[in-house]
């Protein structure tokens, strides 16, 4: 990032903003990657539970130093740690937790996201790419609500907000909010509409994007 | 019955080259280093390996893989930073992967032990894995139809066990181990601690011992530590 | 978030006329009496309850079908020496019965919980259970199609549970208790002891609190005596 | 049983019997009824572990007195007590642990088993009957083995093996012995083997029977 001149939300600001949206008291699981910050955002009395696919809930911060304990590892298999009321389980009760709508709130990184919600975050279709979906394509379609945090444009300029996704597909129409350095957009039935810009303005966003915009900038957060 | 074996070696004694194989572990965590060294040791090679990932670093399932025993890979997370031996075999085509959604991977083992013929799962409709797979919708909802995953052996680590081979594990390390144990016709399972029957209490047991065929103390496990961020 | 209430009558609050409940207990073991005492006395009707019995002796689920508030029973085993309440009101037509065998219960509600959309068990196939159903063979084996089983609501006894919903059984009464707390949209649970967040293992919880919506805690639940040789 | 003569094996000599073919160390479920007298014949040491589809495995002879704990119930509903070793599950896994096949040995009540093995021990048919199934259809079908075990005739002197059952089915082919106070029967792809005889003659369980019958009464047990 450094030398280059940057408008929107820093990734910081961006959990920040993003963890203002999980409800007190929700279940939550964080993908691996950029999501995985939004903790760092989530105050203690918020009473918010993180699952972890790996078998539990009630996951703590990462782990440092003396307490590092190898069997007690998030999805991203970083040593976290343990918070009171947490509780573990195998794999097939993690997954009937996620596929079954228990979790409130799932926050993915994406390559993109299609105007209907649908999500592609687990390969880039590269054909020498080795493919590894781990436990997307669950986490897409389990929680009763999925958040996308990522950037609004990759690396090299493209939208990642697009008519059609082109990278091979993690899961269908299952994303509700997309949470970006230039704006949150919520996907509605009418279309996908902009709930809030960042150093950004309405017009510029439509330029920006190939996707029919509805402007709800002025409304109240529902 | 259980039996429990002096030795990792004899406790994977009888493995045949072409078996299919459970590994428990996600990453690291859980997975039965030991076992898998004494399955080397063994020579049995030609083999299908259900694990969630393909090897990490030099040890354990990735040095199975290095040593070139295992034919085909059922999997949900083979690319990682530290799999470099799956990634070497699978480029030069030494290697099959079937890539399974991690939460059907469990679901289908889990469907094997429950003696489940086959399920429906939301997980994958609409994407390329489920490609060329039969589905229905059903009250509005769209799933895949997916069959159970069956192993001749499960190589499993816990935490304790007792002399009867009922089983506990420690934290995010039981991960795959109970279903593991109930889909293989062979369980065969690392324990930190043997202890005597009625040592555990019935209500904290999650694998009962009628999952378990051979028990095998390994006191202080080897495990390479986990890289940090290797993936999911 | 869990909610921890003062009385059964608030834990059931707003149980309306036409719901699916789903009651845990096999017989008495781990039947919410006092749960449904007061459903009884919130005066809810015309409901749909799922449970393996339909009630023994004159408390809990008996007292309510004698009641006339059942308008469905979604069960297993329903005739026993004591379902007195239960055979009159079938017998006059006043309760419909759906029959289903104990194992496709379980995994129907388990599926509900679990967000599988259908599975194939080969339980009751050939049966007079199985008319009309769908059938397949899988691998030279003949399984019947079953679908979830889910409910507005799921009243569990449970023997402690932390203060954020986090629950252990005692025995053979934590039977159904996991798997409808899993099933339904609002679990309401009765603890014989609620105790502080931490004071469980995290080794030992049989249902995280994720399952759990509300909690009332009955130090001494009541019980009417099992009869002997009540039947499956 | 007063004042009848009767021939062949008593209720406990056929439950002996039955017990002395369940192998070291098995895996066994006792159906309600007649089966739970097998566990009085099955010695400590034999290493037999009892299942009860309510969510035990280890379970151990019936209560008395004060350690009846109603938290603690077997399928009949009896109160039972635990033995070291044992362990607590709740029902979808019980039913799992019989389903898939992990049981060894289960052995049921009947009221009609048929030639190919057909069960039907749940339902008498008659239409007056309130249905009551229970966990019948999974025991029938979940165990390596299913025995059954009942007296070879009715009260009212029918045959209770049948070619083809006229009660309700419990469970297609599933049942591979019979043990009845007459004889014992194995049900093998050629047809229907007698490997005992109690108190009775080959010659005179044809003339009972309408089921053709295999003598193997002179093999060896296998």
């Amino acid at each position: 990032m450094t030398g280059v001149t940057r408008r929107g939300l820093s990734t910081d600001e961006l959990a920040a903003r993003v963890a203002g949206d999980v409800p007190r008291g929700a279940f939550v699981n964080l993908g691996i990657g950029l999501p995985t910050r939004i903790s760092n955002h989530l105050s203690p009395d918020s009473g918010v539970m993180l699952h972890t696919e790996n078998g539990m809930l009630g996951m703590g911060p990462e782990a440092q130093g003396d307490i590092v304990d190898l069997d007690l590892i998030n999805a991203g298999k970083v040593p976290v740690t343990e918070l009171p009321g947490a509780s573990y389980f195998h794999h097939a009760d993690s997954f009937a937790m996620m596929r079954g709508g228990h979790l409130d709130v799932c926050v993915l990184g994406a390559y993109q996201v299609s105007a209907r919600g649908d999500l592609a975050n687990w390969h880039t279709g590269r054909s020498d790419d080795i493919p590894a979906v781990g436990g997307a394509m669950d986490l897409a379609i389990g929680a009763k609500q999925t958040f996308v945090m990522m950037n609004l444009l990759s690396r090299d300029g493209a939208p990642k907000l697009v008519p059609e996704c082109t990278y091979p597909l993690t899961g269908v129409g299952c994303v509700s909010r997309v949470y970006t350095d230039l704006a949150v957009f919520v996907i509605e039935d009418e279309g996908v509409a902009v709930r809030e810009l960042f150093d950004c303005t309405f017009d510029e966003l439509m330029r920006l994007l190939e996707v029919p915009l509805l402007d709800r900038t002025r409304e109240g957060d529902r | 019955m259980v039996s429990i074996l002096d030795n990792p070696a004899e406790a994977v004694a009888g493995i045949p080259d072409g078996a299919t194989v459970m590994i428990g572990g996600f990453g690291t965590a859980g997975q039965p280093v030991e076992l898998i060294d004494a399955l080397i040791a063994s020579g049995a090679t030609d083999l299908t390996v259900v694990n969630n990932n393909a090897g990490n670093g030099d040890v354990g399932l990735a040095a199975l893989i290095r040593a070139g025993r295992v034919r085909k890979i059922v999997c949900s997370f083979p690319r990682q930073r530290d799999s470099w031996h799956f990634d070497q075999k699978y480029r030069a085509g030494e290697i099959e992967l079937e890539l399974v959604p991690q939460g059907n991977l469990a679901e289908r083992i889990r469907a094997a032990g429950a003696g489940i013929g086959a399920f429906y799962t939301p997980t994958g409709y609409g994407t390329s894995l489920a490609d060329g797979k039969e589905t229905r919708e059903v009250d509005g909802h769209h799933y895949v139809l997916e069959y159970p995953l069956r192993a001749d052996y499960a190589l499993v680590k816990a935490h304790r066990a007792d002399e009867l081979g009922n089983l506990v594990y420690r934290k995010t390390a039981r991960n795959f181990g109970p279903i593991m144990a109930a889909a293989a016709t062979t369980t065969i399972v690392q324990a930190e601690e043997v202890v005597p029957v009625g040592a555990l209490d019935p209500e904290i047991i999650v694998t009962p011992c009628i999952y378990v065929d051979r028990i095998v103390r390994v006191p202080a496990p080897a495990r390479a530590p986990e890289p940090v961020g290797a993936g999911q």
